[in-house]
């Protein structure tokens, strides 16, 4: 599925993903109203129950949200101040992108003039039965001095060389939201409440920065909440 | 001439119908030991009988040569022959991709990334797979960059890199032009003030 | 015939051009959606514009089956044509393929795929079909051995196979005193690992 056939179902709009973008553009809908974390919700869920990841599609979709938060994050964050560092003018980024615009627009009309070409080209076919071999044998009258023997020695040379062992301490281990999301919600089926520090306190930073973002993620979603009643204090989460 | 007998017009018949790849005029002239003058003469009457609906046989010239192909009109019996599927059309980020090596090359995959718009990895090796685009070698920065192929021009029918249109008759009219840049500018200002 | 427009013989002569092996009449008759007989009288039409010296291709019934084929008056200059050296820049594979090859004479592929760590099936095919290497008999263990030709000799200029360059001053370790065979093979598996 193309992102833009995504069927949202959101508080300001209601309708497919590329209705939605057609009237952003024409200013007929305010981004302001548009929660855009409920689109990006929706294109999850839709991802969960259509199983597999169309790379293609969730590029585009990638594309599209992250240019309508751009819009939208100029809309709500006050202009920069005069003497910020300098940026871009209306006009200057009327003209970047519109130069942008336009260099798209170029490849993808001739796009077009190549798919009619191939269209055609297609419908001719060729022969691919090779010669027969006695007529195919490179006659050595023929031949010239044209390649360096050096070269040889060279790919030799090359192939005496071992490789240093690479360095592989900078590969740190990868922690996934969507994994974080499991070990709270088993922990939470378990018990119904646990402290934050009990179940993680041993873990990594990265791992217990990610897993408060799960939480972050669970507690939008109505599924956990949690409360803390002094600052650096212990921190109870709670299944809701 | 050496093959004193024949018409050079069959034996570059002969020729084309051995050689698997679109041979030349010079190479032509080589092998039959004529003048490439003699063999454009020959050309232009081989051309005559293959042209299209004449026989089973046409003449293109395709990708910086001359070949044999078969007519169109023979192409479904061709392929229950020889049971090959159609090949499929491109899709439109295949067709856009491949607009871009081809105009550009040699050109990267950032490159065409940063054209798109989107990542452009499928696309790439899906053309790549079909014979349609090549490497060919490194950029600066150490990307692999991307030309197309002599696939490509038999299959696209072109004579050669320059028989491609020039892409600036794509591009909108002047008018067009200033008008779009109106709009986007009338755009920034309205989200400038709210 | 479902190729409407196309007469039956256009199509019989199409796909013989596109066909590796002769083409029985029945299979022809399939293809085209025709009897048999309709394809028997485009053969006799199809036979007698390609008779000998009509034109630059003859229609041959061989094997149970029907094919074309080259005028013999052409076959000088397709051998001036397919018989030139082909000689396009060695890629990086097939460099250090040859090297392999010219340095330890006979060796086998899997031997060859060992020291450059990966399979070199495609690398091996071409140079045999450039005229580069040859089959030279088999190892104790079955595989084919592959040597340099006398071709190869004269395109890279040697007189011999004792001209090859030493290849010392491209040797990482030129002091290591073991065998060439041996220390290629080392290397190659230490690569493999990494």
């Amino acid at each position: 599925m193309q992102a833009s056939d995504l069927d949202l179902d959101l508080d300001a709009f209601s309708g497919p993903f590329d209705l939605l973008l057609a009237l952003v553009l024409r200013e007929e809908l305010s981004l302001a109203e548009v929660a855009l974390g409920e689109i990006v919700v929706a294109y999850v869920e839709h991802l969960d129950r259509e199983g597999d990841l169309d790379l293609e599609a969730a590029t585009e979709f990638l594309v599209l949200i992250a240019s309508l938060l751009e819009l939208k994050s100029r809309l709500l964050l006050p202009a920069p101040e005069e003497d910020d560092e300098p940026l871009l003018g209306p006009e200057e980024a009327a003209d970047e992108l519109l130069a942008r615009m336009l260099e798209y627009r170029r490849y993808r009309a001739a796009a077009g003039h190549l798919a009619e070409l191939f269209g055609t080209g297609r419908r001719y076919l060729y022969r691919s039965a090779p010669p027969p071999p006695e007529l195919r044998r490179a006659s050595l009258d023929a031949a010239r001095h044209v390649y360096e023997p050096a070269s040889l020695a060279e790919a030799l040379g090359g192939l005496l060389r071992t490789p240093p062992r690479p360095d592989t301490s900078h590969i740190r281990p990868t922690v996934s939201l969507e994994r974080r999301l499991g070990v709270l919600r088993e922990l939470l089926r378990r018990g119904s409440a646990f402290d934050f520090d009990d179940a993680f306190g041993s873990e990594d930073r990265l791992t217990q920065a990610v897993t408060i973002f799960a939480l972050l993620e669970m507690h939008k979603r109505g599924e956990a909440t949690w409360e803390q009643d002094e600052t650096f204090g212990p921190i109870r989460v709670t299944a809701r | 001439m050496s093959d004193s007998a024949a018409p050079l017009e069959h034996v570059v018949e002969a020729l084309l119908f051995l050689a698997t790849e679109p041979v030349s005029t010079a190479e032509l002239a080589e092998a039959c030991e004529a003048s490439e003058a003699e063999v454009d003469r020959a050309i232009d009457l081989l051309g005559e009988v293959l042209s299209e609906g004449r026989r089973g046989l046409v003449l293109r010239e395709v990708g910086g040569g001359w070949t044999l192909a078969t007519d169109p009109a023979a192409e479904s019996a061709a392929r229950r022959l020889l049971a090959k599927p159609r090949t499929p059309p491109l899709t439109q980020a295949q067709a856009e991709t491949l607009s871009i090596v081809a105009y550009l090359q040699p050109v990267s995959r950032p490159e065409i990334a940063r054209i798109r718009g989107v990542s452009s990895e499928s696309a790439v090796s899906t053309l790549h797979e079909r014979g349609l685009i090549e490497e060919s070698g490194r950029s600066r920065f150490g990307a692999v960059v991307y030309r197309t192929t002599p696939l490509f021009e038999r299959l696209f029918g072109l004579t050669g890199l320059d028989a491609l249109p020039d892409p600036a008759q794509f591009d909108p009219t002047p008018e067009d032009e200033r008008e779009l840049r109106e709009r986007l500018l009338r755009a920034g200002e309205q989200r400038a003030t709210t």
